[in-house]
């Protein structure tokens, strides 16, 4: 890389199921402008700004035009970055590519989602491969995942009681994160009992709508170290897409993260990731996806991370740091989700997430972002260069 | 499954088609308390107000919470006679299904008094052949109004 | 910049209505022709293709969003596979900051567009904000209108200049075998046809709906200069965003575009655009748009891009032929067309442009735009 | 999840619907189109692999190569994974929220291609992995040429 890059700021608002108070553009302020006071600049400072959203949930095509001005950057170079789910994630590549390569010395990337706005967002998206699927059938996340989950049970052996012991676990992460939307303090009994959407999915299983946004700063090498005390350094990343290559119907597990993972450890030198990576905040849609995620990022042995969770291994203070945040279940502004990924990890790694902080020196993060049938964007961030 | 027998594909036409296929979505809008403001006083007051930015000095209409320039937060209104210039103006020739009424008709970017910046709007009261830039406009207000810039139903050239 | 990004081959289909072909058919001709050009596919070991950006607004390719085939279609499965939801001037131009950055070496670029399948003024329509001016049923016409007329009246724009540009676009596009609109057309012809939005005639309004594609392949210096022996290279880019209401901006400048040429010439070091490049390719939707894009690019003053036209300095055999191509006026679909600017700049400098040709054309200005009235605005300087 | 929204002040919020209407041009895919009308399946067949893909493909997407040759997939298929959708679904087709009584299915047809489809059987419980289904179709004359032109899959 031309430039080192670090995150210099980052900043979130509280994710809620509605807000009617504000505006899609007045979200996403307030996302810049904690952004701003967490890297103590100002709008003066950043030179570009790329923005991220899921149109389909947004009303817009193109939002970027009537977003701009509320955050001050009019005059500002920058563009609208897209795809699905990975939406933020591949907003957050584009921020740090913009950063790396010597353009720009403070680049700005904001995501949001309005989803109280939205209704129905979700019976369009994840259709399959081309029209003749979308609209044909009742394609969406919740379908995706029950398939997806039905066949990791056939796969793995694991129960319905396993499925809800993760879902309990990222709750009880998600109550100590004063961001997190769904704070409900969950029994595995009353995840067993929740409406049944698709089996073997339930109602608490899958991540909720939320109206929510994010905003990081970046800067390169000496521009970091001149504005901040803790920067977090960006190590690599890798936008692993599959454009529609697989319908779920063609492969119940598709997915790019396994593979992304791979690439990425090889080019960082990271042999074993469950001691070399200190902190996880995976994309996942649905709780029971987790399992999934736990063994493609090469923590637990294939179809055999539900064990871990029998065993109480993972958790804020456990062996395996999964998703200290609460995750996706917990929070979900769909196009902003993966930037809220990348805000919580550095937050790790700069030992400022608070109640959900993992103990001790978090000298590597991992970040994901995940869309459509299994699309997967993977970063790496670092306490030192 | 052995009974499967290939079957020719040959048969089947390759001549090219095209599908027409629906997509509906519902949204809700939200407004924000900002415009909301904004809303409520053309509602219930048939009064326009600007937005002052306190660093740049400018007066917005419609207004934004954060000035598009600065990014300072703005919370200072301004009430104003919603009088304005018309700074220009187009009319419409042709049909689309978003557009609120039937064309021709005219739409005009009107500079109010005593704010910086201008508001886009439709014009009517006058002949579409006789809209001139220049001319001085003023709003003209629907009876049943609901919160809505359509509140203003036009402006038209003042007496 | 660091080191130099550069444009290793260009292509592009015949652009026209075509109901008959599907959308992924589109792309997947204007990738393969790169492809096949360079010998290069996707591979992950560094040795061929890293990355692909395309531009282009979802909406427009359907209800799912183009992910459902882009990625595939053009060879990218499980590589690195991004959008750019604006004009394709802004894939170049994060393409080329992808290199910049080191973190790819080789990224097809690829800009699609069926205006066929969908009602283009509707989907523009959905880039205004729904509170204001969305509601009232503004959409890039009648936002041009506006705009149209605030400059011909601050400036005196005659018709007869705006009426030129077409005649312009149309007669260049002859000489383009890509080109969906070319004629005779002529002035009278412009100013007899019907008023669409005033000021603005049916004919000085680009030609829709229309289909098409295109794509090129960027590359670091060193890989570029393997790959080709006829390199154009990326000096300078920028891109800036204005004012969303139009109420806020005075429509007769457009402040957002001189800033990007500004920026982007002083990274190109290129202080006298009209005598220093060689050849243009501007995106102007509308016949206004030239003129006042010249005045944003700095090829004339404020307000005399009509002087400029009657000049016939943009003319082909002028001091800077503008849009050879015939330009967006001669029909190129929403979102390519910023992208095909930078093809027809780079196929110029290669002096592979056929009938079209600048002779010894060495530095090309490219332009892209996207919002309404030129919001976005995107400038991208070449050289040989 | 949808929920039904509570009447607002219209201030504070409004209704949008939206409705956008695509003239997708099917192209290679007509083909395809043309044979569902039939009461057939067809499937692109990737020449260096030979895995058939339903819906039809231009290119295989793990070769990137042209697909140019079509393979019949015949009316029977085996199961591969079923469930129910047991909410009210948003219809983005007709913009309301829609029930469905019925479960979907995973096929793996005969040709090889692997699809979605319908169960006549609406007891999931019923539905085991690998148990052999066929395809019933929609009367001739009400086939669109969409995949929906399969009314179910019955088991055999």
């Amino acid at each position: 890389m031309s430039e080192r890059i670090a995150i210099v700021g980052v900043g979130q608002t509280v994710h809620k199921s509605k807000r009617q108070d504000v505006n899609t553009a007045e979200l996403c302020a307030e996302a810049v402008e904690a952004a701003l006071a967490d890297a103590q600049l100002t709008m003066k400072d950043i030179e570009c700004v790329i923005l991220g959203s899921f149109e389909p949930a947004d009303g817009y095509s193109g939002p970027d035009k009537w977003i701009i001005p509320e955050l001050g950057c009019v005059g500002k170079a920058g563009f609208e970055m897209q795809n699905v789910g990975t939406t933020g994630a591949v907003a957050c590549a584009t921020a740090f590519n913009m950063a790396a390569s010597g353009l720009f010395e403070n680049v700005l990337c904001v995501a949001w989602q309005k989803m109280d706005e939205a209704a129905g967002a979700f019976g369009r998206g994840g259709g399959g491969a081309n029209e003749y699927w979308t609209g044909q059938f009742p394609m969406s996340p919740i379908t995706n995942f029950a398939r997806r989950t039905y066949d990791y049970m056939t796969r793995s052996g694991c129960t319905e009681e396993h499925l809800a012991m993760v879902r309990v676990k990222q709750d009880q992460c998600a109550q100590r994160n004063k961001y997190a939307q769904l704070k409900l303090g969950l029994t595995v009994e009353k995840v067993m009992n929740d409406i049944l959407l698709a089996w073997p999915i339930r109602r608490l299983h899958m991540c909720p709508t939320t109206a929510g946004s994010a905003a990081i700063i970046v800067c390169p090498e000496q521009r970091a170290k001149k504005v901040s005390k803790k920067p977090v350094w960006v190590e690599d990343w890798f936008t692993c897409h599959q454009g529609g290559a697989l319908t779920m119907a063609e492969d119940p597990q598709a997915s790019t993260l396994g593979y992304a993972c791979k690439k990425v450890y090889k080019r960082c030198g990271i042999t074993n990731p469950k001691k070399e990576i200190q902190a996880w905040e995976v994309y996942e849609p649905a709780s029971t996806a987790e399992l999934r995620w736990i063994e493609e990022v090469g923590v637990a042995e294939d179809y055999k991370a539900w064990k871990l969770f029998e065993e109480g291994k993972v958790g804020i203070e456990k062996e395996i740091p999964f998703n200290p945040s609460g995750g996706v279940t917990a929070t979900n502004p769909i196009g902003c989700t993966p930037v809220v990924r990348v805000v919580e990890a550095a937050l790790q790694v700069r030992g400022d997430a608070e109640e959900h902080q993992v103990p001790g020196t978090i000298n590597r993060a991992l970040a994901t972002g995940y869309g459509g049938q299994g699309e997967n964007v993977v970063f790496l961030l670092k306490k030192t260069l | 499954m052995t009974h499967h027998i290939k079957k020719s594909v040959a048969d089947i036409p390759n001549d090219p088609l095209v599908v027409e296929v629906q997509a509906y979505s519902n949204f809700t809008v939200t407004v924000g308390n900002t415009g909301n403001k904004f809303l409520t006083e053309i509602r219930d007051n048939k009064q326009v107000m600007g937005i002052k930015c306190p660093t740049c000095k400018k007066i917005y209409v419609p207004p934004r919470t954060h000035c598009p320039t600065c990014f300072a937060r703005m919370s200072e209104w301004v009430k104003l006679s919603g009088k304005g210039t018309l700074e220009t103006f187009t009319v419409v020739r042709y049909q689309e299904p978003y557009m609120p009424k039937e064309p021709p008709y005219a739409y005009g970017v009107i500079k109010l008094d005593g704010a910086d910046t201008g508001i886009v709007h439709m014009i009517g009261g006058v002949d579409l052949s006789k809209i001139k830039v220049g001319m001085k406009m003023e709003p003209v207000f629907k009876e049943q109004r609901e919160g809505s810039i359509l509140d203003i139903e036009y402006f038209k050239p003042s007496a | 910049m660091a080191q130099r990004v550069g444009i290793v081959a260009v292509a592009q289909t015949k652009f026209e209505q075509k109901p008959d072909v599907h959308i992924g058919e589109l792309l997947y001709q204007a990738s393969r022709d790169v492809m096949g050009q360079t010998g290069l596919e996707f591979k992950d070991d560094g040795t061929g293709i890293d990355s692909t950006v395309a531009s282009g607004y979802d909406l427009m390719s359907g209800p799912g969003g183009a992910y459902m085939f882009l990625g595939y279609v053009v060879g990218a499965w499980q590589r690195e596979d991004e959008r750019v939801i604006e004009d394709g001037s802004m894939a170049v131009y994060y393409a080329a900051a992808q290199i910049l950055s080191g973190h790819c070496d080789v990224v097809l670029v690829v800009g699609y567009g069926k205006e066929t399948q969908i009602n283009k003024n509707l989907i523009e329509c959905l880039s205004m904000d729904q509170i204001y001016q969305r509601r009232v049923g503004l959409d890039f016409i009648s936002s041009a209108g506006l705009q149209a007329q605030r400059y011909i009246t601050k400036y005196g724009i005659t018709p007869e200049q705006l009426a030129k540009v077409v005649v312009k676009a149309r007669k260049n596009a002859k000489n383009n075998p890509f080109a969906y609109c070319c004629d005779d057309l002529t002035v009278k012809d412009v100013l007899r046809s019907t008023m669409l939005c005033d000021p603005i005639r049916v004919q000085e309004a680009k030609p829709t709906p229309v289909d098409g594609a295109c794509a090129l392949i960027l590359a670091t210096e060193e890989k570029t200069k393997k790959l080709t022996n006829k390199p154009v290279w990326l000096t300078g880019m920028f891109s800036c965003y204005d004012h969303h209401e139009l109420g806020y901006r005075d429509l007769a400048n457009c402040d957002s575009l001189a800033t990007a040429a500004q920026k982007a010439y002083k990274m190109a070091g290129i202080t006298n655009p009209l005598k220093e490049f060689d050849v243009a390719e501007i995106s102007e939707h509308y016949s206004y748009q030239e003129p006042l894009w010249y005045e944003g690019l700095g090829l004339c003053g404020k307000g005399e891009g009509g002087k400029l036209i009657d000049s016939g300095k943009t003319e082909m055999g002028g001091e800077l032929p503008v849009n050879p191509s015939g330009g967006v006026l001669s029909g190129l679909p929403h979102c390519v067309a910023g992208m095909h600017s930078v093809v027809e700049c780079a196929l110029q400098l290669r002096g592979e442009a056929e009938k079209r040709q600048v002779k010894g054309a060495k530095k090309a200005l490219a332009h892209g735009v996207d919002g309404p009235a030129g919001q976005l605005q995107c400038v991208i300087t070449l050289e040989k | 999840m949808l929920k039904k929204e509570e009447p607002q002040d219209p201030v504070v919020a409004f209704r949008y619907p939206r409705v956008i209407t695509y003239k997708h041009s099917l192209g290679y895919q007509s083909k395809f189109a043309h044979a569902l009308k039939m009461g057939r399946i067809i499937a692109t067949k990737c020449p260096v692999d030979g895995r058939c893909t339903v819906p039809p493909r231009i290119v295989c997407p793990m070769h990137h190569v042209r697909q140019t040759e079509w393979v019949d997939q015949g009316q029977r298929g085996k199961l591969i994974s079923a469930f129910k959708i047991n909410f009210p679904m948003f219809d983005s087709r007709t913009g309301e929220l829609k029930s469905w009584q019925n479960p979907i299915v995973a096929i793996e047809l005969e040709g090889g291609a692997r699809m979605d489809g319908w169960c006549e059987e609406t007891d999931v419980e019923k539905l085991k992995t690998g148990m052999p289904l066929e395809a019933i179709w929609r009367p001739p004359e009400e086939r669109k040429g969409r995949v929906d032109d399969i009314l179910y899959w019955r088991p055999v």
